[in-house]
C-alpha cells in the first residue's frame, strides 16, 4: 500500500519528539572531554634537554628552538622555544618522541585567536632556572619528601582532629566543627593535610572558609528545622 | 575462454612482441616492460584475452633522463594481476593513451599531464584536471621546487 | 468572552464620539486602528511560528532549538528580524529592479488579503463576502506571480529556474485545491465561509469529505511551497530558487508572506473541514485559533519528516492523482446528496 | 514547434549540494541533462609532491586528511603499504585494534554519506540522526587517538597507543545499537515513497560500465558485482573474519544507498567479532626511529576504503623519504561516472548522484 512508508517516517519522527534532546550546550556546559584529547600544545621549559627530537619528528616545521653553548657543563642551554601553532596538525609525534616528557597536549581547545601573531607560542628561558640548576637540588626527590609528609599529616588529621587543628586555628567552636567536617569527608581532609604542609596560610584561609560554610548551612538547616516546629536548639 | 596462467601468457605475450616486450618480477607483482610504441597492443592483449578489465591505478615516476608510466591491472572477479611498465624519455614525453581500452584513463591520464607532463595521444580532452588552467609547470617533476613558507 | 473584541471595538468608537467626534470619523479612525492591530498581529504571530517552527524541528532532531534569547530563546527571531533589517540592501546591477524590488511587497499584500474572508470567530471577520471561498482561492493563486516577479527580477539562472517551477507547481496544484472544496460547497450549496461554518454544527466536513480533506491538504502544502514542495526554494538543489538574490528585508518579506500564507491556509483548513469558531466552553475566536495551529503543527511536523518531492513527479502527481481524486471526489458527493435526498435524510 | 536553447547552470564550486569544493556544470535543455562536466582541483594540496619531502611517518598525518570523514582507513592504507615495502610484522592486537578502528571509520564515513543524501534531498531530519549517530563514533576516536576528526592513531608497525579502559564498553553499546540505528534511516528514509521515487532508476550504473571505469568499493557492489578488497585480497586479518557483501540489483542510486546502509551492520558484525578475538600483547612492533627501505624497492598497497580502493603507490630511493608517493584515490575515479549516470535525468538528479557516489574532495582533488 503506498503510504505506509511515509506514515512510518511520520511515527519516527514524532517518537523522536518527546525523546531527550542531546544538544550539548557548549559555551556554558563546557564538553567532557576524554583524557587522552589533545587541545593545545605546552611546553615546560625546566624539562626540556634540547635533544631536537620534537624539531626532526615534526611533520610541518611548527616547533624550533634556540640554544647556546654553556661553559660549565657540555650541556646545551636552551634560550627559547616557540610553537608557531597556526601549523599544527595535531598528530603528536612531537609528544610521542620527547624523551623527557616537556610537551604535552592540555585539554584547552578554544584556540581562535584575532591575530595572526598571538598564535604563535614563545617560551624564554624563565629568570632564577640557571641557580636552581647550579644546586642541583633534586625536585623529585623533594617532591617524594613532601608527599610522605602530607600522608602523615592527613593520618594524624583523621585520628585526632581536635589536636592538629589547633596548630591551625584558634577557638574552640570552629576547631570542632572543622573536626567534625574532616571526619565526614575524604576529600576536605586530603585538602587541608596537604595545605597545611605546603603553605600554612593558605591553608588558614581555606579552613575558615569551610569553616563559614559549614556554618552558613547549619544556620539554614536551623531555619528550615524551625519551621517545621523544631525548636531543639 | 582457457584457465588464466600466467606463465603462459608471458610466453604468448614473448613470442607475439618479441623484444618489445621483457618480463620481470618483484616481490608482489609480475612486471612487463613494453617498449612505448608497443602499449596499447599490448594493453589490447591484456584486456581482451587474459581478461584484466580493471586498470587500478596509473601513475607516472620521474627518473630525470626519462619518465616511467606505471599501470597497475587487475581482473575482477578472478584478482589476477599484473604490473606494466614502460618508460618515454624526458624530452619526448608521448604515450598513446589508453582511454579507448579504459574509461578509467581519461581523469589518471589528465592527472599525469597535469602533475607529470607527459603527452597522451588520442586523448579527447587532454587538459589539466587538478591545477589550474593557467598554472605554469608540472609539479610532481623532480626539477619543480616548491616554495617554503616565508 | 465571546463578544470580547466586538465589545472592545464599540466601547473604543462611543468613547471617540463621547470626545466630540463625528461618528463618521470615529468609524474610519477605528477602521485604521483596526488594520495596524491586524498588521501587528499578522507580524507578532509570525514572529512566534518562525520561533515554533524552529523549536519544534528541533525537538523532531533532537535538539534544543534557539534556547539563549530570553525564555526557551522566544527572542530569537525578533533578533533575527531586527539583524535583517539592518543588512545592507543589495540589489543586483543587472536585475530588472522595478520588478526586483516590488515582488516582495506584492508577495505579502496577497498574502495578507486573504484574511480579510476568513471568519475569526462568530460574526468576526472583515467582509462577510457571499463568494468568500472564492475570493479565497483567487487570491491565493496571485503570490505566483510574485515569485515569477521575484525569479524574472534577480536575472539569475537559479532564480528563473526557482520561480519556473514554482509555476508549473503552484498552477498545477490550484486545480486540485479548488476542485476539494468543491465537494464541502455542493453540501452547502454557499461559498460564503461563514455559512460553511454554520453548516458543520453537527458534523465536520473531515467526516463527510475525508478525500477532499487530504487531497486539500496535499495541494495546499504545495501552494505553500512548504517541504516536501519547496521546490521555489529548494536550497540543496536551487540554492535558494527564487529567493537567492534577495538580501536583508526584502528576502524576510518573502518569509514573512510564506508564514502569514501558511496561517491564512490553515485557517482556512480550519474553517472548511475542522468546524471552524465551533467549539463547546471555549470563546469562538478561541476555538479558531487552536484548529489552525493544530494544522500548522501537522504541516511543520510533514516539512520535517519528508524529503523533497522531484519536479517532474511533483507534476504528475497533481495531474494523475490529485486531480482524478478530487474530480471522483465531488462525483461521489453528488451521489451522496442525490442519496440522501432519496432516502429523505436531507 | 518552439525553438529551444541549451543552457548551462553551474552547481559549485560553492554551492549546498556538492560536498566541499565541486564543480558540476551541467549542460541543460530545460529540466533534461545533456551532459556534465565536472571540474576538480579546489581542495589541492599537492599531497604527492609533499610526501616526498616528509619522512615516511611524518607522512602519516597527512594521510588522515585526504579522506577525513574515514579518517582511519586511509592512514591503514598507507602504514600498510611502508609495512609491506619494509617487511615490518604488525603484532596481533595491534591488527585487530587497527580492524576495528578501520570499520568504526567505515561506519562513520558511510554515516555522513547518509545524512549527507538526506539533507540533500530534503530529508533534514535524516541527516541530524546521521550526525547523531556518528557522534559516538567521534567520541571513541577522542577516547583513543585524542582528536574526533583527524586522529593520526594508526601508526607505522601498529597503533600509537593502547587502547583505553572505556573503549571496549563504548564499542559494544554501539555495536549493539547499529540495528537500531539502521531501522531508523530505512523507516526515516528508504521506506519513504517520495525518497523511492526519488531514487529508484536514478543514476543508473550498470556493471560493465563500473568496471570499464574503474569504480569500486560500494558503488561497484550496488552495480551488482561482489568485487571488496577485504574479501578479494585480503589485508591485514581481514580473512578471519565472517561477513558478507550487501549487492544491489540495479545499480541505481537506491541500490547504492542501500548498500552503504546495509555495510554498516556488516562492519558491526566484523567489530563483535574482532573484540571477541583480540588478544593480549603489543601494540607496536619495533620499528627503526629512520625508516630507510632497500633502493629502487617499490610497492602498490592497496586497500578497501569507504569509498573504494584505496591505492598507495610508494617508489623508495633508499632515503628516509619517499621517492615517489602515488594516491589512487577511489573518490577521484568514480566521480568519472558522474556525467555518465547523470545524462537524460532531470536537474534534481545531478544532487542526487552526486550524493550517492559519495565523492570526498579532499581525496579527489588530493
Amino acid at each position: 500500500m503506498k503510504g505506509q512508508g511515509l506514515i512510518k517516517g511520520l511515527g519516527i519522527t514524532l517518537k523522536h519528539f518527546f525523546q531527550k534532546e542531546i544538544t550539548e550546550q557548549y559555551p556554558d556546559v563546557m564538553p567532557e572531554l576524554a583524557p587522552r584529547f589533545r587541545g593545545c600544545l605546552r611546553f615546560q621549559f625546566e624539562k626540556c634537554i634540547a635533544c631536537g627530537i620534537c624539531v626532526n619528528n615534526c611533520p610541518n616545521d611548527v616547533l624550533s628552538f634556540e640554544t647556546e653553548k654553556s661553559d660549565k657543563s657540555k650541556k646545551k642551554k636552551l634560550l627559547s622555544y616557540s610553537i608557531d601553532f597556526q601549523y599544527c596538525m595535531f598528530c603528536n609525534l612531537c609528544v610521542e618522541g620527547c624523551p623527557t616528557n616537556c610537551l604535552y597536549f592540555d585539554h584547552d581547545f578554544e584556540l581562535s585567536s584575532f591575530e595572526r601573531e598571538d598564535i604563535k607560542m614563545i617560551y624564554l628561558r624563565p629568570e632564577g632556572l640557571d641557580e636552581a640548576e647550579d644546586s642541583q637540588a633534586e625536585p623529585e626527590e623533594q617532591e617524594d619528601k613532601e608527599q610522605k609528609q602530607i600522608e602523615a599529616m592527613l593520618k594524624a588529621l583523621q585520628k585526632n582532629p581536635q589536636k592538629v587543628l589547633s596548630r591551625l586555628l584558634e577557638g574552640e567552636e570552629d576547631i570542632n566543627i572543622l573536626s567534625e567536617l574532616i571526619q565526614s569527608d575524604q576529600k576536605t581532609a586530603g585538602k587541608i593535610a596537604e595545605l597545611m604542609i605546603k603553605d600554612k596560610e593558605k591553608a588558614l584561609k581555606v579552613a575558615r572558609g569551610f569553616i563559614n560554610k559549614e556554618k552558613k548551612n547549619r544556620a539554614q538547616q536551623e531555619m528550615d528545622g524551625g519551621k517545621g516546629g523544631d525548636n531543639d536548639v | 575462454m582457457q584457465e588464466f596462467s600466467l606463465e603462459r601468457m608471458i610466453q604468448e605475450l614473448e613470442g607475439l612482441l618479441g623484444d618489445k616486450v621483457r618480463t620481470g618480477s618483484d616481490q608482489f607483482f609480475t612486471v612487463l616492460y613494453i617498449d612505448p610504441a608497443a602499449l596499447t597492443i599490448l594493453m589490447g592483449k591484456l584486456r581482451d584475452e587474459y581478461g584484466f578489465n580493471h586498470l587500478a591505478n596509473l601513475t607516472s615516476v620521474d627518473y630525470g633522463e626519462e619518465f616511467e608510466m606505471v599501470y597497475h591491472l587487475y581482473s575482477i572477479p578472478d584478482n589476477n594481476k599484473v604490473l606494466v611498465k614502460t618508460r618515454v624519455p624526458r624530452t619526448l614525453a608521448e604515450l598513446d593513451s589508453l582511454i579507448s581500452l579504459w574509461p578509467t584513463a581519461d581523469w589518471q591520464e589528465r592527472e599525469v599531464y597535469d602533475l607529470m607532463g607527459i603527452k597522451f595521444k588520442g586523448h579527447p580532452n587532454l587538459v589539466r584536471v587538478l591545477l589550474p588552467e593557467d598554472f605554469e609547470g608540472h609539479p610532481l617533476r623532480k626539477d619543480y621546487l616548491m616554495g617554503g613558507r616565508k | 468572552m465571546e463578544a470580547l473584541f466586538i465589545n472592545l471595538a464599540e466601547a473604543f468608537t462611543g468613547w471617540m464620539i463621547r470626545l466630540g467626534l463625528n461618528p463618521a470619523w470615529a468609524e474610519s479612525i477605528l477602521l485604521l486602528v483596526k488594520w495596524i492591530i491586524v498588521i501587528t498581529i499578522i507580524t507578532v504571530n509570525i514572529i512566534i511560528l518562525i520561533w515554533l517552527e524552529r523549536k519544534i524541528s528541533a525537538f523532531f532532531q533532537e535538539r534544543l532549538g534557539p534556547n539563549r534569547l530570553g525564555p526557551f530563546g522566544i527572542f530569537q527571531t525578533v533578533a533575527d528580524a531586527i539583524k535583517l533589517l539592518t543588512k545592507e540592501d543589495i540589489v543586483p546591477s543587472a536585475a530588472d529592479k522595478l520588478i526586483f524590488k516590488t515582488a516582495p511587497m506584492f508577495f505579502i499584500v496577497v498574502a495578507v488579503m486573504l484574511y480579510t474572508v476568513i471568519p475569526m470567530g462568530k460574526d468576526m471577520e472583515v467582509i462577510n463576502l457571499n463568494i468568500g471561498l472564492l475570493f479565497f482561492i483567487s487570491v491565493g493563486s496571485l503570490s505566483t506571480i510574485a515569485l515569477l516577479m521575484a525569479g524574472w527580477g534577480s536575472n539569475n539562472k537559479w532564480s528563473l529556474m526557482g520561480a519556473v517551477r514554482s509555476v508549473a507547481q503552484m498552477v498545477s496544484y490550484e486545480i486540485p485545491l479548488a476542485f476539494s472544496l468543491l465537494g464541502v460547497v455542493m453540501i452547502t450549496g454557499s461559498l460564503n465561509l461563514q455559512d460553511i461554518v454554520a453548516a458543520q454544527d453537527k458534523w465536520w466536513f473531515i467526516v463527510l469529505q475525508p478525500i477532499a480533506f487530504i487531497t486539500y491538504f496535499i495541494a495546499a502544502t504545495a501552494e505553500l511551497n512548504r517541504g516536501p514542495f519547496d521546490m521555489p526554494e529548494a536550497e540543496q538543489e536551487l540554492t535558494g530558487g527564487a529567493y537567492t538574490e534577495y538580501t536583508g528585508m526584502r528576502w524576510a518579506l518573502f518569509f514573512l508572506a510564506e508564514y502569514t500564507n501558511l496561517v491564512a491556509v490553515s485557517a482556512l483548513m480550519a474553517t472548511v473541514f475542522l468546524g471552524g469558531w465551533q467549539g463547546p466552553w471555549l470563546p469562538s475566536w478561541l476555538w479558531i485559533i487552536i484548529k489552525t495551529y493544530a494544522v500548522i503543527l501537522v504541516f511543520f511536523w510533514v516539512k520535517w519528516t519528508f524529503p523533497r518531492i522531484r519536479m517532474d513527479h511533483l507534476m504528475s502527481f497533481s495531474w494523475k492523482v490529485l486531480v482524478p481524486v478530487s474530480l471522483g471526489n465531488i462525483l461521489l458527493t453528488g451521489a451522496g446528496i442525490y442519496f440522501c435526498r432519496w432516502m429523505g435524510w436531507c | 514547434m518552439l525553438e529551444t536553447d541549451i543552457y548551462t547552470v553551474n552547481v559549485g564550486p560553492i554551492h549546498p549540494s556538492t560536498h566541499g569544493g565541486l564543480h558540476v556544470e551541467a549542460i541543460m535543455d530545460g529540466e533534461i541533462i545533456q551532459d556534465v562536466v565536472v571540474h576538480l582541483g579546489y581542495v589541492h594540496r599537492s599531497v604527492e609532491k609533499i610526501a616526498e619531502g616528509k619522512t615516511y611517518q611524518q607522512f602519516v598525518p597527512y594521510t588522515a586528511r585526504l579522506d577525513y570523514l574515514a579518517t582511519n582507513l586511509p592512514v591503514l592504507g598507507y602504514c600498510q603499504a611502508v609495512e609491506k615495502l619494509l617487511g615490518i610484522e604488525v603484532p596481533e592486537r595491534a591488527e585487530y585494534i587497527r580492524v576495528i578502528m578501520a570499520e568504526l571509520s567505515r561506519i562513520a564515513s558511510h554515516q555522513i554519506a547518509i545524512s549527507a543524501t538526506g539533507i540533500d534531498l530534503g530529508a533534514t531530519t535524516g541527516l541530524m540522526y546521521g550526525m547523531r549517530d556518528r557522534e559516538r563514533i567521534m567520541n571513541i576516536f577522542e577516547m583513543t587517538g585524542g582528536q574526533r576528526l583527524l586522529s593520526s592513531y594508526i601508526r607505522i608497525g601498529g597503533v600509537a597507543a593502547d587502547i583505553p579502559d572505556e573503549f571496549i564498553p563504548a564499542v559494544k553499546s554501539l555495536v549493539q545499537d547499529i540495528p537500531r540505528m539502521m531501522e531508523e534511516y530505512n523507516g526515516l528514509m528508504t521506506g519513504n515513497e517520495i525518497w523511492a521515487a526519488r531514487m529508484e532508476g536514478v543514476g543508473i550504473l550498470a556493471p560493465e560500465t563500473a568496471i570499464q571505469y574503474g569504480v569500486t568499493g560500494p558503488n561497484l557492489r550496488a552495480s551488482g558485482i561482489a568485487y571488496d578488497l577485504r574479501k578479494a585480497e585480503p589485508y591485514g586479518i581481514y580473512d578471519r573474519f565472517d561477513f558478507d557483501l550487501p549487492l544491489g540489483k540495479r545499480g541505481d542510486s537506491l541500490d547504492r544507498w542501500q548498500v552503504r546502509i546495509d555495510e554498516i551492520g556488516q562492519s558491526g558484525r566484523i567489530i563483535e567479532q574482532a573484540l571477541k578475538a583480540m588478544p593480549e600483547g603489543e601494540i607496536k612492533a619495533k620499528v627503526p626511529k629512520v625508516l630507510k627501505p632497500a633502493a629502487g624497492k617499490e610497492v602498490y598497497h592497496r586497500i578497501e576504503s569507504a569509498k573504494g580502493e584505496l591505492g598507495y603507490y610508494i617508489v623508495s630511493d633508499g632515503s628516509s623519504k619517499p621517492y615517489r608517493l602515488h594516491v589512487r584515490a577511489p573518490s577521484f575515479i568514480n566521480l568519472m561516472v558522474l556525467p555518465v549516470i547523470c545524462r537524460g535525468g532531470v536537474f534534481q538528479d545531478i544532487i542526487t548522484n552526486i550524493a550517492t557516489l559519495d565523492p570526498i574532495l579532499g581525496e579527489s582533488d588530493r
